[in-house]
This record gives structure tokens, C-alpha cells and sequence, in this order.
């Protein structure tokens, strides 16, 4: 498909089980996507490394542990630009948890929202729309 | 994806190896060795090295092990030190600033010696 | 989620447009999906081959080299079984057409359908569900 | 993901290096450079040699791209010699039973001499 000023945008949606067996499929779907939009191979590692943080968050906190549901990745691929949209039917965040910690402070935990936000431009967590949430990550190349 | 885990008794103490992807799902199966490791270890444990030369991807489930792991070897004394870390293992580390946390070397050999 | 003998049976869903860029995207995704359901590196590379072959036809004939439009695959991961449901909105297909060719003549062409029917054991095209094609690809590990 | 592609020009004729997969999206790229070989070779060109050491993937439009190639080379009297199949190329060639209507050889110099 191409937008108004012709260039591609393309969407890839990915529907996967909330087992965490299951985000090496994402990382193996989205690593190519990510090249595909025109990143370098180390921005793509980080940018997967980000989306995998977030479906891990998606796990353990909207579902709980519960690796019986689904959530779903829309990833949207332009030249220069990659957008992904995670929707999940779980537990809405408590906002203000969401922070990224400070990285001066030796302990386990904290970081996958510090990556979250170290890689991507944009963050934004969506928990107007009915059951769940709606997580939109976007990255552009600079 | 698992990650393959070796564990080697060597004289300084312990040798890790780790192969594959460590992030959510594989984590806990590090944990578990390291467990294991300091169990055998006790007190007479001067070092653990981790060779995070295979490792392809690691998350920040991976790191939190890695701290936790470090956490436990003070506690009873030992050292903690990585070897060898892999180019996506560098790229986390470097995005999560912890590498000035870590004792880090180049090779096996290197982490070996000084113990 | 597990069946009724308590084994697992995930369903891992992909959407993609039918520009042939992403049948990488596709391999990729389908690859540890395959492993995961207890599958041979060998065979793991013939399935993943066969569903590639499958998304070709659809861009080739079903859309006619449309590469503006989506097709879908529900993946069904199941120890020692995988199963691929392939959905397109295109064209129908002259059923009569596909029967995979004899291998004896050398001539560019007739491949793809023959890998399809080497590879799984249940290969059936289903054009009676409105507009477009549901085609059934299952593979039971031996 | 691209295939990548280099010609280069050698004794018996032309070797022609595939790297990367070469699919639906890709095979096309192949048939051009194969195209730009012919118009290049004319008539005095002894052989094609194609490395597929690098190939990670092949599919039905990668292979009937080859045999193509090999139509055109027997129109010009060229041989058309494979070398250093990958083994997921060998796993395909398997598949469509075609091991048997190309010259396949293990290595670039093997496919070299004789000619
Ligand atoms: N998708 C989410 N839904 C609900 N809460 C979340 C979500 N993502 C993150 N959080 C909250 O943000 C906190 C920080 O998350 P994170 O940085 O990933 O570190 P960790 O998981 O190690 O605590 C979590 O403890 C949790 O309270
Ligand atoms: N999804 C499809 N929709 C419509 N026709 C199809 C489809 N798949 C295959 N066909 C028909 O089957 C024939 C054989 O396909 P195939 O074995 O892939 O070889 P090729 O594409 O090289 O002709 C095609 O020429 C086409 O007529």
C-alpha cells in the first residue's frame, strides 16, 4: 500500500498466544520488519529487544502470568519509520508504575520500561478503549 | 527457543555457558543452574564465570538473572565475572548502562587468572 | 491453551500484505513455530518451504500480481502436528488446475503445488466460505 | 531480505555468486544478471558457473530461474554447472527430484576443469 505522498506503509498483524515461548516468534517476525522499514541491524536489535519487553510486560502484568490469552502486534513499516500497536484484553496499567526507573540503582527489575523508552520515540499507553489496553510504540530513523 | 546451559567445575569454582536466547521464557532454566552452582559451590566458591559468547539475544529478564547471580556471590564472597559477551549481549548491556556493574573480560583465560 | 488430552494447541495468527517482500517475514515467523511443534530442522525447512509456496500462488493467482492486498494464516502448533489455514479474498481457483505436475518433464513451472502435496499430508482448498480461498495445509510428524 | 549477487568474469566463461534468499521477490534480480551474462557471453562463452555455497533459501521460482538459465545456455552451446550447493538448496533440489538434470559439482574448481 502507499500513502498519499506515495512512499509504502504496510501493516503486518501478529496474533500470538501470551505463552512466553511464543515472543521468540515475535522477535523472529517483527527483526526483518524492522530492517525491511531501513534501521541498521543494531537499531533492529533494540527495536526487537523494545517490543519483546513490552510483550513480556503484556505476560506478566495485564495478564498476570495467565499464558492462556492472546495479544495482538500491528506493526506498520514505512521507509524510515516503524510503528507497532500491541492490544491486549488483559489488566489496565497503573500509569503511573509505568515510569522508567533510574538506572543508578543496582537491583533486578525496572529496566524493560527503561528500554521501552530508551529505543522508541514515542510511547503511549491507550486505556480508554473498552477491555484492555492499547500500547503504541514508534521509532523513527534519524 | 531454550537456551542450552553448560556448567564446568574448573579451579577457581564454576564455569556457566550459555547458548541460545535468554529472555522470558528461558531465564528461569539460568536461575535454576546458577542455584544449583551455589549449592555445590558453598563457601569454598571463589569465582563463577559466565561465557556469554553464544548468547544471540538476552532481555532484561536475562540481566535481572545476571544481578541476581552477582547478588548471591557476594553474599558468599565469590566473584561474579562474564566473559566473552556476544554483540546483542554488549547491546543490552550498553542500553542498560550496567556494564561498569559487571566484571567483564575479554576471554575465559583472561577471567580465569587474578582469582 | 490445551485440547482435551491436555497437550497444547496454540494458534498463532499472521496477516501480511501480499507483496512477495514479506514472504520473508512469513519463513521467519513460521520457522520456530515449526521447531516448536516438535519438527526436524529438515523438515522444518520443506514445511516452511511449502507454505511459501502456498503464499506465492495466492500473490500469483488468487490477487494476479496485486501486491496492494492481504492474505492471512492461522498457524495451529501442536506437539508432533502443525496445521496452516491459509486465507485470501482473490480469485478462486480452477481446482482442476492444481493437481501438482509429474516431475519427468523438465520445464520451469508446475513446482510449487508439487511441494505443497510432497511436504503435508492434508492439502485441501476450500473456495465455498464467500469470496476467496481457505486452503488447509496439515503436516503430522512421523 | 535481497539476494545478493556478483558476476565475475573467469576463463571458461562467467561465475555468477548468489548470497542470501532467493525467492519470489528475489528471483527476478537473478534472471537479470543471468540475462546481462548472455548478452554479455555471445558465443564464446564455454560456461556458467552459478555458487549457491551462500544461498539460505531457494523456492520453485529460484530453481525454474535456473532452469532457464540452463535452457539458454544449451541454445548457445554453454554449459550450465552448479557448485557448492547450500544445504537447504540441496533439500530443495531433493524435492523437485532435479539433482539429476543439472551438473552439479562440489566445489568452483571441480566445475572448472574439463571444460
Ligand atoms: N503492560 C503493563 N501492564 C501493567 N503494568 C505494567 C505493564 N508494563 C509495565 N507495567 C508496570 O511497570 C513496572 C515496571 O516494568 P518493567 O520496567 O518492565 O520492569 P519489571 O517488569 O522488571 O518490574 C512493572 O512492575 C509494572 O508495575
Ligand atoms: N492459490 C491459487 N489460486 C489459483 N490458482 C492456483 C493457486 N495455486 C495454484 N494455482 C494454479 O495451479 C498451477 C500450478 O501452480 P504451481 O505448482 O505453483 O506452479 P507455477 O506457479 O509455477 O505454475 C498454477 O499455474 C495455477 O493455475
Amino acid at each position: 500500500m502507499t500513502d498519499d505522498k506515495g512512499q509504502i506503509k504496510d501493516v503486518v498483524t501478529l496474533i500470538v498466544p501470551s505463552h512466553p515461548k511464543y515472543l521468540y516468534v515475535v522477535r523472529s517476525a517483527i527483526y526483518p520488519l524492522v530492517i525491511e522499514a531501513g534501521f541498521t541491524k543494531k537499531d533492529a536489535r533494540r527495536i526487537v529487544l523494545a517490543v519483546d519487553e513490552a510483550c513480556s510486560n503484556i505476560i506478566k502484568y495485564a495478564y498476570e502470568g495467565d499464558y492462556t490469552r492472546t495479544y495482538s502486534l500491528d506493526i506498520t513499516v514505512e521507509t524510515g519509520r516503524l510503528a507497532v500497536e500491541l492490544k491486549d484484553s488483559g489488566k489496565k496499567p497503573d500509569l503511573s508504575k509505568i515510569s522508567p526507573r533510574k538506572l543508578d540503582e543496582v537491583r533486578p527489575g525496572g529496566l524493560g520500561t527503561h528500554f521501552i523508552a530508551a529505543v522508541f520515540d514515542r510511547v503511549e499507553y491507550d486505556t480508554s478503549r473498552g477491555a484492555g489496553t492499547v500500547l503504541t510504540l514508534v521509532k523513527e530513523k534519524r | 527457543m531454550k537456551v542450552e546451559i553448560t556448567t564446568e567445575k574448573i579451579t577457581a569454582g564454576f564455569l556457566l555457558r550459555l547458548k541460545g536466547d535468554v529472555d522470558m521464557n528461558s531465564s528461569s532454566d539460568v536461575r535454576t543452574a546458577m542455584a544449583e552452582i551455589f549449592k555445590q559451590g558453598q563457601s569454598g566458591m571463589k569465582a563463577l564465570l559466565i561465557d556469554l559468547s553464544q548468547v544471540r539475544y538476552m532481555d532484561s529478564s536475562g540481566i535481572a538473572t545476571l544481578v541476581e547471580g552477582m547478588q548471591n556471590c557476594m553474599k558468599t564472597g565469590a566473584r561474579l565475572r562474564l566473559c566473552e559477551l556476544s554483540p546483542p549481549v554488549r547491546d543490552v548491556f550498553e542500553l542498560a548502562r550496567l556494564a561498569s556493574v559487571f566484571e567483564i573480560f575479554p576471554t575465559i583465560t583472561d577471567a580465569s587468572s587474578g582469582l
